[in-house]
Order: C-alpha cells, then structure tokens, then sequence
C-alpha cells in the first residue's frame, strides 16, 4: 500500500515534470522540470531496488548532464520560445502520431496487467554496487570499454565543434 | 505490491510526452530535453523489468537464465551515450547558433549552417 | 528497529543537527574573522559581547530584519528559489553523515545519524550508496549557484554563476575520483561502513605499526586531490573565482541581500562543514580516537562526538587559515590545474591503488 | 608437351615496354625510351626465335603445342582461356612479326628521332606488337579477336600519331570505322561458330569442322567463312573495304611499313589461313575470296600507277599485294599466301622503309615528281630499294619471284576458273612491274627536281580536295623534319636507319629460297613445313574430290606431270614483269615526255584511275550519305530526340513532378521529421497488435 503510493506520488512528480517541461516556453525552465522528472525518476528507481542507478541517475543525469544544459542555456542566453509555425505537420500528423502510440502502448499494457505480474520492493541486495560492478567489469567489459572510447571521442568532438574558428 | 504495467504505462506516457516536446516544441535546447526525456522513459522499463525478471527468473530463448541485473547495466550504457550526446550535441548547438544567431529549430531548416 | 521509532528518532535528530549546524555556521563567520584579523594582524569584532562572542547574534538578527530587495528585472521564481535550493542541498548532506556510533537513550540505541537504523541484532547500518548521495547532493547544489547568477539579470551574476559551474563540474571529477581509492580499500560506499573499516591499526608485513587504520597514510595524494577540489567545490580561496569580490563585486549573489544572501552564506558554510565531515570519515577514521578510560563515564560515551569535532574543526580552521593566507587563482590557471594536474593525478592514483588491491 | 615455353612472355614483353613507356616515358630521355623498347621487343624477338626452336617440328614437343595462362570467360558450358598456341603457322607469324617489329623498331630510333612525342610513338609500336602476338599466339578465335581489335586500335593512334593534323586524325579514324565494318562481320562469324561447337578453340573447331564433308551448296560453313572473310577483308584492305589503307599512309612511315604493309593488314590473311579447316570445307566462299582477291589486286595495282605520292603507290601496291594473297587462299593455296605473306613482309616493309629513308633524305618531301636523281646522293638507300623492286616485280632469284610464282601457279592448276585468274594475276603483275620501276625511275634516276619544279597544275587538278589536304599535310611534316634537320640539303641516313634495311634486303633475296618449287629444283620447304597446318594439305584435293574424279587424278599426278607447265607458267611472269620494266624505262627514263601525251589521249581513263576510280566519293555518296540522313533524320531527329529524350525527358519530368510533391516531406524542418517518425512508430505498434504479437 506504501509502495503503491509513493509510486503514485512519484509518477505524478514524473508526469507533471514532464507536462511543465511542454508547458514552459522559457528553456530554463524546460530544464529545470527536466531536473524535476529525473529526480523523480531516481526516487522509482529506489522503489524498483536499484539504488546504484537511483544515485547515477543524480549524479550524472540531474547533476551532470542537465547542468550542461543549463549552462549551455546560460551561455547563448537562450530567451523564450518563438511561436513560430514552421510545422504543419508536426501538429496534423505528428501530435495525433504520438497520441496514438501512447495509448496503444498503455491500452497493451492495460489489457496483459494479469500477465504481467507486479513488482516488489526488493527484499534482497538486489541492484547493490557490487553486482552491478560484477556485471559491468566481467560480463559487460567489451562495452563497458568501447562506451569509454564513446565518451572520449565525443569529448573531442565537443571541443572541435565548440572551437571558435579563428 | 506495484504492477509492472503501472511502470510500463508511466514510462510509455513519458515517452510520448517526450516526442510531443519534440514535435511541439521550437527551442532546439528544448528538443534536445525531449530526447533525453525519450531516453529517461526508456530506461525506467529497462530498471522496471530488471526487477521484474529478478524477481520472477526466466529464461531466455537460448536456454541461459535472465540476469535481472542487466537491465540496469544497459541504463548504465544509455546514461554514458546520453552523457556523449549531451557533449557533442550541446556543441553543435552553440555551433549552430554561433553562425545562424538563432536557437528555433523552424529557422534552422537547410541542411548548413 | 521500529519504523515508528526511526521517524521519531530522525525527526528528533534532524531539529538537533539543523539546530547545531545553523549555530555551527554563525560561530564560524566568528571564527573566520577573528582568526583573519589575528593572521592580519588586527583583533577582528570585539564589541558585542565578550570577546565580540554575540557578534554571530547581532549579525543574524540584521540578516533577518533588513529589507528584502527583489531587484524589478529578475526572473522571479527562480530568484526566490535559487539560495533555498542551495541551502536545502547543502543540509541534506547531513541526513547521511554519521557523527559517532550511538547513543543508548531510554533503553534504545540510537545512532548518531539521521538515516542511521539498528538492525535486529543490534548492528547498526547507514544507506549503502551513502557516499553517492552526498555527491549526488553536491551536484544538485550546483544548480543553486547557477540559477541565482542566471535569474539575477545582472553581468556579474550571470559572469559568477557560470564560473561557478564550470568549476564546480570540472572539480566535481576530481572530488569524486579522488573518492575512488578509499572505495577501493574499504569496498564500500556507506560511510558508516568506510569509518568502521578505519577502527583498527595498520599493520605491515605481520608487523602492528600502532598507526591508527586511517585511509590518509595510504591515501595521502588523494586526500591533498580531494582537499583541492572540495575547495573549489565550496568556491573557497583560492578558487573563489565566482564570487571574486575585486572582479565581479559579489559573483553570483550580487543582487541578494537579507535573508536569500543569508542563505547563499549559509550554504557556503554548511558545504565546509560537509567537506571537513567528509575528510574526517573518509581519511581520519571518523569519530574513532585514542581510548581514555580515565574519563567519566559521560564524557566517555560523548569521546567519539568530540573526536569528531575535533578533527572537523581542524578542518575548517584549515579553510580559514588558507584564506588568510593564499592569493586567488586566475580562471585559466584554475582550469588547467583541475583539468591538467588534479585529474590524471587522480587517476594515476585510482591505478596504483587498484593495482596494490588487486596483487593484494 | 612436356615442356613448358612460357608461350605468355612473348607478347606480354612488349607490353610491359609500352606500359613503361606509355605510363612512365614522358619524363624519360629519349635515349631511355629506346632502350627500353627496343630491349623488350628484342626480347620477345629472342623468346620467340627460342620457342620455334625449342618446339621445331621433330623434336620432342608435339605440335600445335598448347598453352593455357588461365581461364578468361567461364559461363556454363562455354569457357574461353586465355591460351597460347604454337604451331608452324603461328611459328612464321611470331618470327616475322617480332623479327620485321624488332628491326622496324631500331629503324624508328633514328627516323623518329626528331619528332615529339618520341615515348608516345615507342609505346604504341610496342601496344602494337604486344596484340600482334596475340592475335597470332591465340589459341581461340576470342583471344585473336582481341589481338585483332588491339592492333585495330593500334593502328589508329599510329595513324593519328601526327593527331594535330586533321587529316592524319581523320584518316585514323577512316582505317577504324571501315575495320569496324569488318569485325562485325567476324563476330557474327564467331557467333555462329560458338552457336554450333560451343566453343571458339581452334582444336575444339577444326575438329567439329573436320567431322563434315564440304558443302555443295551455300550452308552454314560458307555462312561461317563468308563472314570471317569480310572481316579479313577489312583488316586485309580488300575490296570493297580497302579503302582505308592509302589514308593509313598519314602516319609515321616506319608505323606504315609495320603495320601497313608487312604485319597487321596481313592478319586477314592469317585469319583465313588459320580457318582453313573452314574455308576449305566451303568451296562458294573460297570462291568469293578468290574473286575478292583478284579484283583487288588488279584495281589497287591499276591504281597505283597512277599515284605520284610515294607512300601511296606503296599503299597501292600494299593493297594488290594482299590481292595476291587473298587470291592464294581463294584457290586453297594457303602455305602460298603465307609464303608470300612473310616474302612480302620482307620486301614491302624494306620498300617502306626506304621510302622513309628517301623522305627522310630530301626532307620530307613524298611527291616523286619533285624527286629524281638521288642514286647518286643517297647510293645506299638506291642499293636496298633496288632490290627490293627486283623483288616485288617477280624477277628471280629474289624472293618475291617465288612466293607469287608459286601463287600463279596455283591459281593457274585450281580447278575452278583457274584460267581466268591467272590471267587477271598476270596481268597485275605486270603491272606491279611497271609501277615500282615507275617508282624507281623516278625517284633515282633523272634529274633532282626538290622545289625547283612546279608540280603540274594538273596534279592540282586533279586532286581530290582530300588529296591536296593529304599533301599539304605532309608537306608541314616535312617542314618540321626540315627544321629540325636544321639543311635542306640532300642526305643519306643514318646507320641505324640503313643496318635494318640491309637486313630486310638479305632475306628480300634470300627469303624467297625457301619455297623454291620442285620444279625449279628446289623442295618447297615452306609448304612441306606448313603442310601439317593446313589440315587436309592438298586442300584443293578435298574440294577436288567433290568435285569429280578427274579433276582428282590430276591433283594426285600433279608434282610430275606439271613440272614443264610450271616453269613455263614461271618463265611467263618474268617475262610479264620484264614487259613491265621496259615500259617504265620507256616512259620514265628513255622519254620522260611521254606520260603526259599518253595521259592527255586518255585522260578520261586517267583521272578516273587518278581518283582511284571514285570510290570513296562512291561511298560517299551511296553509303555515308543516305546513312548519314538517315541517322539524321530517322534515328537523331525522330529516335534519340523524339522517342529516346522524349522518354528520358517525360521521365525527368515526371520525376521533378513528383519529387516536387515529395519535397514538401523534406521540408528541412525537423520537427515535421519528428512526425512523420512518430505516426510510423504509431503504424507499428498498431501493426503489430493487429498481428497479434502484442495481444
């Protein structure tokens, strides 16, 4: 019953984040609901056991990555959004696209709850550094390397691209 | 006790919000938060099934039982290429806007800078 | 234990530590003057009270019944919001910091940490991420500082705050690797779990070295790596680059006053607090001290309280004493020695250290 | 067959001279590029004098020997390999050709030395011997074809080789286009070949062929012959596609000597001489071949009378010359035309050569008119072309006496209108007679004339606008060989001009002693030697036998009972060309005057025979013209533009219709692609419900 709702909680934390991300015109504050929907996210993390990734979820996401945002926003002095209408077809077919998606994907889900069971708050160490590490650095260590080489390519990417060209 | 599906449903509802900020959406940066919006959503199955097969075990189509646990290390893999992305493509933008003076994705539609 | 019990316990426990901690704080501004004025050679406040000892009182109740000025072109939301958001991340470190073992009050054994918990059989237990949360905190309050620069509407915010987060996002690498060797040695990432493994003495080769277990002997390169960046972290001289009062007149709290600048101040100071914690569990063993069983019973069950304290004081009296002393750095020095010295270093570290784990 | 002779290296020699020539030789010295030729071309001359050795008839390799490199073309059933195959045929044939291309080759050193692009020309003479050798090396009719296109093209960057003049450039392309005609005719014949052996090697063929008795009538072997005649007749300057051999002459002279006269034109003739298992099978072909054969060697000779150029009335006699040979085959006489084949590849390249030699002296001058008088001046070049004139007219002992007795004589004893032939062979040679002492006489005789006389109006005239192109044309080349020689004096060549012909000399008087006839009492070596090749050796018995038995009796008694005839047959052609040489004496040297009375009595017969009796305007008009209009008018204006860019522009139209409607998705924008990706994820997901693999 707590389980249920702080799920609920949390997922409303979630939706309304993500609705305020749409509802805002001014890119900081996209970001920071952004900031909202991630910390939430990390907090049903902790609810499905996998603290390491609630963590990282901060840490990197919320902490790393969406201050990049921030400051990128910062530094162009993003302003509010144009209204512009670019798009015809964003709305007439994009919006009805998504629309449809999302209700078929929760209409299947609705439909197999039974089947699929539900979810506990995990009894055991599930989802603890250790097994997580074992997994990374035994099983996934390939592309645990090759995500290294990723990120080092795309370092340098970054500073080629974001070179003022003189 | 949660349904999975709760998670499942939460997550798909996050992913379409996050494809209509893309598709409503002007700001490039915006955009941008959309997509990693997409990838967020994604990841919640991902951690939602790992709990799901840990709890549940199974097996997968070649016989070798599921490692619950993987789960969570593809999100580890999303969150390190969206790290990348976030780098590279936070670059373009200021690339972008360096030569077009612009940040709405209407404006920036031929294909140069 | 008891779920009933806990919340009571934290509830209790988190009042205490706020209550202490804002103290803490006002008595270290003190502390900070005083101390400068003696290294500048001066005598600092002495005025109100005792040797100036209500100067923290006079100050708190000015802070609070000055004006309130919300500067007309400000993005207002994030305006009000930015100094709580920073003083709130900087407080929920606490939640996690162990400051002793436990306490036994009323025939219950409590520790002495908000999220701490006594298990059935009596052993007690923190968060096993523990040590991610506090950074996860760190880098939630960097938002703080580059929401308050950015809302202000003013150059030299808006120039503080995005040094700020520059250098609290390079830094924030070379803080956290630094971290890296201690997990190594301890295997964990609960802090009470990281000082319980510091109880014991080093010993080499068979051979007791009666040096008490503490992580700063094999980790002296990243306890300096780590004091560095925490500094810059807390945007302490010398790396208080953001709010440079010669460059950009306040940095990112230029347009505050009153109470939101109180709180921007506080944050500053709780996050000193948080580093001089942290150094304490990670590389000084915590709250564990020489045993001294001629004591009273009372001071005896406070001695690993007073440890603490102690070795956290040290700490901050480490930060004021460099801020008397040490000139700023220039932004692209800061940058290249975060990115160009503190960082491999680091790793260099991580390296040797998993090397030395690893063949035993 | 034990013996491996690495038949590959000997065309694939040259080639690696033209390919480091051709890619490398611009930054070489020309000294550099010499070598380099002349080293390769020695030493495919040397494999290939090696390989005949090695593989002469009584030793211990069995012929035809075989070599097969690889395979080339491998679909189903049918496969062509890239094979090499040696036998006494193609033994003569590499012989001449690397031992005519090697002395050509030094030849080349000293008569190209002034000109530009020195490696350019080196690399093609090399190009040249290198799909020579193949074409004759080839063991498959597939493999030759590309010899045969190679020396096509070959042929048409030497014509060109001068390519800034317009007529050298247009009469390349001449020689390619009228070759052109040809090989259409002798791929059809392979397709018919592959269609009904399912194969294009010779061994695989010749035994297919010799499975069948000769056809009465007009069947599949004279379908077969008839269209690798046609394309002989191409390449072979035969009627009616002869014509552009003459145009050939625009290039350098010592490319007209090898490829014009002694090598390539003699392919046709390889050709048929290889095909005879076909030929002989197919008598009205071989009649036809005869007749070509014939008509070409009396109107080229006809022709060459009339010329004043001197590389033309070469050209001409070129032509008459493969007349005879043709004529040879035409009667079966195959180890004759390849007997006259290699004489005349002696003498006619020696010929050319010491023309070249004589143009090479008065500094670049072709028209005989302008010369006269140079045996004094140049005595070694007057030495040599005199004896290759002797040769050529057919008086003994030198070569070209045999080789053409020996075709007349065949001519004459082949059952089927034998007489008429000889008679019209007779006759050109006689006329060959004439015009080469024509020749002689007034290049060596008489007085020099370089620039001091005014060449008839008449010649002027007289001259198709192309001729007079042609002359000018060749007047600017010789005023840069002028330049460069820096005198316009007379002067004899150089050494390394005149050793290669001296060299030809001795075999244009010895060559011919191979094939002295029994009844002269020699022993026919070349037709023995060949005899093997040419698969049923008394070819004409076959035929013969057919036939009727008495023409077979004869045939069987023949060596015998014709020995009288024959040397009376012999003593006739002498006689002929001494008839011919009095009357050049007469009208060139005795009385010089003459020609023109002669020439304004008839001058009717004599422009007609001047313009070489109007053939090319004849194709002209009867061919290229409606041809022309009708590829204007039916296939340009109404094909390519109506039907053809009708359809590609109605297609680009409609493209640029719909694309245009299509762009409107590729707006740039990115948010419209954002749609369209999200209505497609929707399609889906909805597609796999309504599948069921998401119930």
């Amino acid at each position: 019953m707590v389980h249920q709702i702080l799920f609920i909680i949390f997922a409303l934390m979630c939706v309304a984040g993500a609705v305020n991300l749409l509802r805002q015109s001014h890119p900081i504050n996209s970001a920071l609901s952004l900031v909202v929907v991630m910390a939430s996210l990390a907090l049903i993390y902790l609810l499905l056991g996998a603290e390491f990734l609630a963590a990282i979820q901060v840490i990197v996401y919320a902490g790393a990555i969406m201050v990049l945002f921030v400051f990128v926003i910062m530094l162009l002095n993003a302003g509010a959004e144009e209204r512009s209408t670019g798009s015809r077809i964003a709305l007439i077919v994009g919006v009805p696209g998504a629309l449809v998606l999302g209700v078929l994907v929760g209409w299947i889900m609705i439909s197999n709850n039974k089947l699929l069971g539900s979810v506990a708050i995990s009894p055991t160490d599930f989802g603890e550094t250790h097994f997580i590490a074992r997994l990374l650095f035994r099983d996934f260590l390939l592309p645990f390397e090759v995500t290294s080489v990723l990120i080092l390519i795309a370092i340098m990417g970054a500073v080629v691209l974001g070179r003022k060209e003189s | 006790m949660v349904p999975l599906s709760w998670y499942l449903i939460l997550s798909a509802v996050l992913f379409c919000l996050g494809v209509l900020g893309f598709l409503l959406k002007r700001n490039i940066i915006t955009i941008f938060m959309s997509i990693e919006l997409m990838l967020n959503a994604v990841n919640l199955t991902f951690v939602a099934f790992a709990n799901y097969w840990n709890a549940h075990g199974g097996l997968l189509p070649s016989g070798k039982p599921v490692v619950g646990l993987s789960g969570h290390v593809f999100v580890f893999f999303v969150m390190v290429v969206a790290a990348a992305e976030a780098a590279v493509g936070l670059a373009i933008i200021i690339a972008v806007f360096r030569t077009r003076e612009t940040l709405n994705v209407d404006r920036v539609n031929l294909l140069k800078l | 234990m008891d779920i009933k019990l806990f919340i009571v316990a934290a509830v209790i426990k988190i009042v205490l530590i706020v209550f202490i901690m804002l103290t803490g704080v006002a008595y270290t501004t003190l502390l900070e003057r005083k101390l400068v004025a003696r290294i500048q050679n001066r005598w600092g406040p002495t005025r109100v009270g005792p040797f100036g000892l209500l100067q923290p009182l006079a100050d708190g109740i000015k802070f609070i019944l000055k004006e309130d000025l919300v500067p007309a072109s400000v993005h207002k939301g994030l305006y009000i919001m930015a100094p709580m958001l920073a003083l709130a991340m900087s407080l929920i470190s606490f939640a996690i910091i162990p400051f002793g073992d436990s306490i036994k009050i009323a025939g219950y054994t409590i520790p002495l940490q908000i999220t701490g918990v006594t298990g059935a059989n009596g052993a007690r237990s923190d968060i096993n991420i523990g040590l991610l949360i506090i950074l996860g905190a760190t880098s939630i309050g960097v938002y703080g500082i580059a929401l308050a620069g950015w809302s202000s509407n003013s150059k030299y915010s808006l120039l503080g705050s995005l040094r700020a987060s520059a250098q609290m996002i390079s830094y924030e690498l070379a803080l956290g690797l630094s971290l890296v060797g201690i997990l190594l040695l301890s295997g964990s990432l609960s802090l009470r779990e990281i000082v319980r493994t510091q109880e014991s003495t080093w010993t080499i080769g068979g051979f007791n070295t009666h040096l008490p277990h503490w992580y700063i002997f094999p980790q002296f390169i990243a306890f300096f790596i780590y004091l560095m960046a925490a500094y810059a972290e807390t945007n302490r001289i010398p790396f208080d680059l953001p709010e440079a009062e010669t460059e950009l007149v306040a940095g990112y709290h230029t347009e505050y006053s009153s109470m939101k600048f109180a709180m921007f101040f506080m944050a500053e100071y709780l996050n000193m607090f948080t580093v001089g914690c942290l150094a304490t569990l990670l590389f000084f063993g915590g709250w564990h001290g020489p045993a001294l069983p001629f004591l009273p019973p009372l001071l005896q069950a406070l001695l690993p309280l007073i440890y603490f304290a102690i070795k956290v004081f040290f700490f901050i009296f480490l930060y004021i004493w460099i801020r008397g002393t040490l000139p700023r750095f220039r932004y692209d020095q800061l940058m290249a020695f975060g990115w160009k010295f503190l960082l491999p270093l680091a790793i260099a570290n991580i390296i040797v250290t998993g090397l030395i784990v690893a063949l035993g | 067959m034990t013996e491996n002779l690495h038949l590959w290296a000997i065309p694939l020699l040259p080639l690696a001279g033209a390919a480091i020539n051709g890619l490398l030789g611009r930054h070489f010295k020309n000294a550099v590029v010499s070598t380099v030729a002349l080293f390769f071309t020695a030493m495919s001359f040397g494999w290939a004098a090696w390989a005949v050795k090695s593989a002469w008839p009584g030793g211990n390799i069995a012929l035809p020997h075989t070599e097969t490199v690889g395979t080339w073309i491998w679909a189903g059933k049918f496969t062509v390999p890239f094979g090499f195959y040696l036998d006494q045929l193609s033994m003569i044939m590499v012989l001449v050709v690397t031992g005519v291309g090697f002395l050509i080759h030094i030849y080349s050193v000293g008569y190209m030395a002034h000109e530009g692009g020195y490696y350019r020309f080196f690399a093609y003479l090399n190009l040249f011997m290198f799909f020579m050798l193949t074409l004759v090396l080839a063991n498959n009719y597939l493999l030759m074809f590309v010899g045969w296109e190679g020396v096509g093209l070959a042929s048409y960057l030497l014509i060109g080789f001068f390519f800034l003049k317009d007529s050298a450039a247009d009469a390349g392309k001449k020689a390619f286009i009228v070759n052109r005609i040809g090989d259409f005719a002798f791929l059809i014949g392979m397709f018919l070949i592959i269609q009904h052996w399912g194969s294009l090697n010779y061994d695989v063929v010749f035994n297919g062929v010799s499975q069948l008795s000769p056809e009465a009538g007009w069947g599949l072997l004279t379908a077969i012959a008839l269209c690798l005649m046609f394309g002989a007749a191409g390449k072979s300057a035969q009627v009616p596609l002869y014509v552009w051999l003459p145009d050939a002459m625009e290039g350098p002279t010592p490319v007209s000597a090898l490829i014009h006269a002694a090598t390539m034109v003699t392919a046709g003739i390889y050709m048929i001489a290889r095909s005879n298992a076909i030929f002989s099978r197919a008598p009205h072909a071989l009649e036809v071949v005869a007749i070509i054969g014939c008509l070409t060697a009396i109107f080229a000779a006809t022709m060459g009378m009339a010329q004043t150029d001197i590389k033309r009335v070469l050209a001409y006699s070129t032509v008459s010359q493969l007349g005879y040979m043709f004529l040879a085959c035409g009667v079966a006489a195959y180890s004759a035309a390849i007997f006259h084949l290699m004489t005349h590849a002696f003498f006619k390249a020696l010929l050319f050569l010491g023309a070249g030699s004589v143009i090479h002296a008065v500094g670049g001058e072709q028209d005989m008119r302008r010369m006269g008088g140079l045996r004094k001046l140049i005595p070694r070049t007057f030495w040599v072309v005199t004896i290759a004139t002797i040769a050529i007219a057919g008086i003994p002992p030198f070569a070209g006496f045999f080789s053409k007795d020996e075709i007349l004589g065949q001519v004459f004893a082949s059952p089927h209108g034998g007489k008429i032939l000889w008679a019209v062979g007779l006759l050109t040679a006689g006329l060959t007679s004439f015009y080469m002492f024509r020749l002689w006489f007034m290049t060596f005789f008489g007085e020099l004339k370089l620039g001091s006389v005014d060449v008839g109006e008449e010649a002027h005239k007289a001259s198709a606008p192309a001729h007079a192109a042609h002359d000018a044309a060749s007047h600017a080349h010789g005023h840069a060989d002028d330049q460069s020689h820096g005198h316009g004096g007379v002067h004899e060549s150089p050494w390394i001009m005149i050793a290669p012909l001296m060299v030809l000399a001795l075999f244009s008087i010895v060559g011919g002693w191979v094939g002295v006839p029994a009844s002269m009492g020699g022993h026919n070596e070349i037709g023995n030697f060949l005899s093997p090749v040419m698969h049923a050796s008394t070819t004409a018995k076959i035929v013969a036998v057919e036939r009727g038995s008495e023409a077979a009796g004869h045939q069987t008694e023949e060596p015998k009972e014709n020995s009288s005839e024959e040397l009376m047959l012999a003593g006739t052609s002498v006689l002929v060309a001494l008839i011919g040489f009095y009357f050049a004496w007469l009208l060139y040297y005795k009385r010089p005057e003459l020609p023109d009375r002669i020439t304004a009595k008839i001058h009717g017969i004599y422009l007609l025979v001047l313009h070489k009796y109007y053939v090319d305007e004849g194709y002209g008009q009867l061919i290229v013209k409606p041809l022309l209009a009708l590829s204007t008018v039916v296939f340009w204006r109404g094909v390519d533009q109506g039907v053809i860019d009708g359809l590609v522009n109605g297609a680009g139209s409609a493209s640029k219709g719909i694309g245009g409607e299509l762009r409107r998705i590729q707006s740039g924008n990115i948010r419209s692609y954002a749609a369209w990706v999200a209505i497609g994820g929707a399609a889906v997901i909805a597609y796999m419900i309504w599948i069921g693999v998401a119930k």
